[in-house]
């Protein structure tokens, strides 16, 4: 539906690089996420996917460039720009010490929503074990379920969310993924495996690695 | 399953938790690890059991240390217990989905340290004057005991946060929890002793417990501050 | 024009350059008067009526005690500027300050301990303003095993400037309150010389020593805050030119 | 302004309040020339972890340049 | 580099660490991990320091105390610092390689609490005296309270190992450790402030030197086969 | 070479079935491994493949049935098959506080073997930063390198070794797997991605479930 993208951009992402204890991940990264785009980060491992999501939503400081939600620049825009995030990494959001149940009540879903995204990613019958007590791949679809509830909101940003989910958690959860899209929702996220996604845009970060000892011969970078 | 209806009642905001939620969810994880509760309190029993052990049973000594010995062991025990004020949350990555969400983290960490005092120092104080007559506090004294620790630990509940915070990314935190927070529990440590001191003299200590509800509000407006703060920076790692 | 040259002064290689001219001219300074002063106070100075001649441990007890609380805010200001205006410049000084304070505070105990001694008879007392020196070492060295505790430079030094803020609220309160405390428990039975007493003779050397102590301190904060600058910026090209440049000068002496 | 003391021996020993005196001078000088000493040992120390760390960077860069000459074969 | 070459001579059992390297590795950790070492010393010495704040300066109430108290200190410093004797290496997984790998977790075990001694009792005992000065303690018990420490705080390493290795599956152990193991360390408390205080009193202290000593050999032999056996419960979770 | 895989069989499962908390995951499972075989055990989340694993390494002792090793039953023959098993589960294993080398040096490797094997993981110019330095990948990297060492051991249980890999990392870590097979030893492995493997056999969790419902009218596990 967007008639022009450019226009309705969501999230813009000027001339970015990222940096990890003074070294250089990527350099001049651009790109736009209009709204119902979705875009995947590829990259070796160590490549900085993880580092480059955190910075897209305001938790790693240590990046030049810009970056603009709705037109706005970081960090003025971060507090609206959160009100439309949601984002998963690594580390789930998951507490150990609560129901799967409770946990999605504690993202502010009602009880009939809750269990019914807890349905949608097999986790009936599970609601009311402690999560502690569950395997690695049901722990990471506790954290999905809430990609399930009704009114998520309308940015995604996943850090592989396809991980230790098996062939049929991976189908469920990219059926998710058109329905958000189709919706208008957008999304960015990772992976190491292929996503079967209609109109997903791919970039690789290999094509912004820096070349270190290039670098430091070169005096761009002296006042960083 | 009731308790995951009541925590949902508060708002249907999914990029964060809503405070009441916030707060039921803070109060089951503390009452569904009932031992967490218990730990601090039975430290304090079994070290300040261990006291005469150490210095000798003699009933006059004892009765002289006890402020002391009752507010430091109060003090070791809040202090201990801190260490995993947040440490759970940061490592399951809910601490993160906390400061994204459009709720502000000082009040998150409000209701955290209010929900600690309420497990840990509020039990601590209502068990103080039974060690008091263990350690055979004169009967002056078990008033003002009771009251001063009431404030005083929960002003270390707050103080203790902003350390929890600041420690909460590393690895293994060890002792530096403590290393970096006794310092800054001196005023309160001082003005608590004083006041049942000055009880157990016969003097007045309102003005002392006035000095230590003072010293409360202060933390109360600023601990969280300077606890959200080094949130955000320890999740920037 | 204001901002510009405020941000110039953040930027660590200006700091670098610039301040290397300085550092010999302060070592020179402090090396002039530490030598002066010590000597005068040691061997020139009245002895004093009441203690004999161990008062002139006065020399570098009184400085270094200065210093030592003098260091406190220096670095709390220099962490709430980073902490503000986000300049890394400010951050290496915070972080240079903590170990600089730490050591004048230690000077100060130790010295004011083994005055104590022949004064008072024991090495230690508590006594209000020597506990709040202690409690002052245990905020320093709280910073400093924070700053080690984190692997990320940057991380570091927000927590430790977070910390070294709260401490500085904390500073007044803890002074008050340990003040209260010592009047509370007993009466001073020990009374520090009064400073307002002191004789012109013993007085010049002591304020020659207060400012070689101050001259040792801006020398030491900037050379510690250049070191920090170089380790941290040594990706930098002219950090390592700066480095190798070294190099290259040692092995043309040898 | 003179020298307050009979004779050399009388300035170490300081009628016996010497020893408190001159351990208090020792040890601040002492840490003083610690504090003077370290950020130039560090200097020393930032140069070999310069060195090394700039063999790494070669060995990585090399690795690069490996790979890169292997894939197309 | 070197030290991972020294490391490798060991040994070539793929399945799990030798023992030399075993050595080596834990102290390259500890030493790299410097500051893991300094937190339970300033921990000891701030508390000390916090004890006259609250039981108040009188020189002789501290002269009777310090003994009682620095061991009492110390106690809590070597047990606070174990908690994290084995968590990390629980929680990356090479607790259970080590479980799995041919070598008698024994020696694992007794191995990681020599070095847990080495970084903390022992600079611990070697401070002890400077504390005993601040608190007044009479000459004839410095050299008493040094040797006791030492012997004292290797047997608690030892014990400590015990209740590190029963707790570390639990994601927060919080002061269950402690809970566990301190009526564990009483009897080396009783005959160490028994000693010093004897020493003190100008009474033989052999005895109860001898005895802390036969302590030791005891946790020695026996403590570390308790630790193993509880690592192996611990990882089956 | 196996000619008669019976008689060369190194681990054999009789009949197990495996509990969590008392719940039965799967009963009736048996098999056996020859040498130079390869097992890969399927399962949706939480099926119990990890439990499976920790149980067959001699870490989850909450099992009914018999496992052996090489004719002898566990826990008899625990020790000897300690000394030919490499596990990788979850947690790695992998020091944070340790570089790459220092890593694999614990494990026993001399220093050019270990570099050799990083190398293999393509984390060559990484042997000396800290672990815990490293990002998800390249963690899990360190780990697998124990399977690059030349003398690893004959039997690998591993759980879910392609996780955090990226595509490169997946190509050579099935490599190194036919080589070992080549070798003469074997391997038990979950994945939630398929594997390409010459000789692999499957085994589904999902055939040995258990109907909860049913075994509790029948009064055969009542007392379990
Ligand atoms: C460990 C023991 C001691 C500590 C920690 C200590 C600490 C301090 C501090 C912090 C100051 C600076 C106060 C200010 O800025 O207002 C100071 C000043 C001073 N101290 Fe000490 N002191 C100790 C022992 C002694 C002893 C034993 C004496 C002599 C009997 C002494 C004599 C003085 C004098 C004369 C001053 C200057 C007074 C003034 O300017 O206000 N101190 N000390
Ligand atoms: N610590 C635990 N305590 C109790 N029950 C557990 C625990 N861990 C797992 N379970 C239960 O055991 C079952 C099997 O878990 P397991 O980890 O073996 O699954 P898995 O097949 O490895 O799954 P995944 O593909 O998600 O890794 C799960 O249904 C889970 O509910
Ligand atoms: N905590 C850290 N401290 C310092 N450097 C780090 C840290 N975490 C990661 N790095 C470095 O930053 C680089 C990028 O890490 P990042 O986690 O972003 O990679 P990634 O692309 O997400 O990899 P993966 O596919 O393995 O998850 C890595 O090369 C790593 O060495
Ligand atoms: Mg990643
Ligand atoms: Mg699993």
């Amino acid at each position: 539906m967007p008639a022009n993208s450019e226009s309705h951009s969501l999230l813009q992402v000027r001339n970015l690089s990222c940096q990890r204890d003074g070294r250089r991940l990527f350099a001049g990264l651009s790109f736009t996420l209009p709204a119902s785009g979705a875009l995947q980060i590829e990259g070796a491992n160590g490549a900085g996917k993880t580092t480059l999501l955190r910075t897209l939503i305001g938790s790693a400081g240590d990046y030049d460039g810009q970056i603009l939600w709705d037109g706005r620049p970081f960090p003025a825009s971060l507090p609206q720009f959160r009100e439309s995030l949601l984002y998963i990494g690594h580390r789930a959001g998951v507490r150990g010490g609560l129901t799967p149940l409770e946990n999605l009540a504690w993202y502010g879903a009602n009880r009939s929503a809750a269990m019914q995204a807890l349905e949608q990613v097999d986790l009936f019958g599970f609601e009311d074990s402690l999560c502690q007590n569950l395997s690695a791949g049901q722990n990471r679809r506790v954290a999905l379920a809430r990609l399930f509830l009704p009114d998520a909101p309308s940015l995604w940003i996943l850090d592989e969310p396809l991980a230790a989910l098996d062939v049929a958690g991976v189908a469920a959860l990219q059926g998710q993924m058109a329905v958000h899209l189709s919706r208008g929702g957008a999304m960015v996220f990772t992976s190491h495996q292929p996503v079967a996604l209609a109109g997903l845009q791919g970039i690789q970060l290999a094509d912004f690695a820096v070349d270190e000892l290039a670098e430091s011969a070169g005096g761009e970078h002296v006042f960083g | 399953m009731s308790s995951a209806e009541s925590l949902s009642m508060a708002g249907r905001n999914h990029g964060g938790p809503s405070l009441a939620a916030l707060l039921r969810v803070e109060l089951l994880l503390a009452l569904r690890k009932r031992a967490d509760i218990a730990n601090p309190l039975l430290f304090f029993v079994t070290v300040l059991a261990l006291l005469p052990l150490g210095v000798g049973p003699e009933p006059d000594l004892l009765a002289r240390l006890a402020p002391g010995m009752i507010w430091v062991m109060a003090l070791l025990a809040t202090l201990l217990s801190q260490e995993s004020l947040f440490r759970s949350d940061f490592e399951d990555g809910s601490l993160e989905q906390q400061a994204l969400s459009s709720q502000p983290l000082y009040f998150a960490v409000l209701i955290k340290a209010a929900v600690h005092w309420l497990v840990t120092g509020l039990p601590l104080a209502l068990l103080s004057p039974m060690l008091g007559l263990m350690l055979n506090l004169p009967a002056a004294g078990y008033f003002c005991l009771l009251v001063s620790l009431l404030l005083g630990t929960a002003s270390m509940s707050l103080i203790g946060a902003v350390g929890a915070a600041l420690t909460v990314a590393l690895r293994r935190p060890g002792l530096l929890l403590a290393l970096i927070v006794m310092p800054l529990y001196v005023p309160v440590l001082i003005f608590g002793t004083g006041a049942v001191q000055a009880a157990i003299d016969g003097y007045v200590f309102g003005p002392q417990l006035a000095i230590l509800a003072a010293l409360l509000a202060a933390a109360a407006a600023l601990a969280p501050l300077a606890a959200a703060g080094a949130i955000r920076i320890s999740l920037d790692n | 024009m204001a901002w510009q040259w405020f941000h110039r002064l953040g930027s660590p290689r200006w700091f670098y350059q610039k301040t290397g001219a300085w550092l010999p001219w302060l070592a020179l300074a402090s090396v002039i008067l530490l030598t002066v002063g010590s000597v005068w106070g040691l061997g020139f100075a009245p002895q004093d009526a009441k203690q004999g001649n161990s008062y002139r441990i006065i020399y570098i007890h009184v400085p270094a005690s200065f210093l030592a609380l003098a260091g406190y805010y220096i670095m709390a200001i220099s962490g709430a500027i980073g902490l503000i205006w986000k300049m890394k410049l400010s951050f290496a000084v915070m972080r240079a300050a903590a170990p600089i304070g730490a050591v004048l505070t230690v000077i100060a105990l130790f010295t004011g301990a083994v005055w104590g001694k022949p004064t008072w008879g024991t090495y230690w007392v508590w006594d209000a303003r020597i506990t709040s020196m202690l409690i002052l070492l245990f905020l320093y060295i709280g910073v400093i095993a924070l700053a080690r505790a984190f692997s990320r430079e940057q991380v570091a030094d927000k927590a430790c400037a977070l910390l070294a803020l709260v401490g500085t609220v904390n500073i007044p309160i803890i002074y008050k309150s340990v003040d209260w405390w010592f009047t509370l428990h007993q009466p001073a039975t020990i009374k520090l010389t009064q400073s307002s007493s002191i004789d012109p003779s013993m007085f010049y050397p002591l304020l020659t020593m207060i400012i070689g102590f101050y001259c040792m301190y801006a020398w030491s904060l900037i050379a510690h805050t250049r070191t920090l600058v170089l380790q941290r910026e040594w990706r930098t090209q002219w950090v390592q030119q700066e480095l190798s440049g070294m190099e290259t000068q040692g092995k043309g002496g040898k | 302004m003179q020298f307050q003391f009979a004779s050399f021996a009388d300035f170490l020993t300081m009628e016996g309040h010497g020893i408190y005196v001159w351990i208090s001078y020792g040890v601040t000088f002492a840490l003083l020339a610690a504090l003077a000493a370290f950020p130039l040992l560090r200097r020393r120390q930032l140069q070999r972890e310069l060195q090394r760390q700039q063999r790494i960077q070669q060995r990585r860069h090399q690795a690069e340049k490996e790979r890169k000459t292997v894939e197309p074969a």
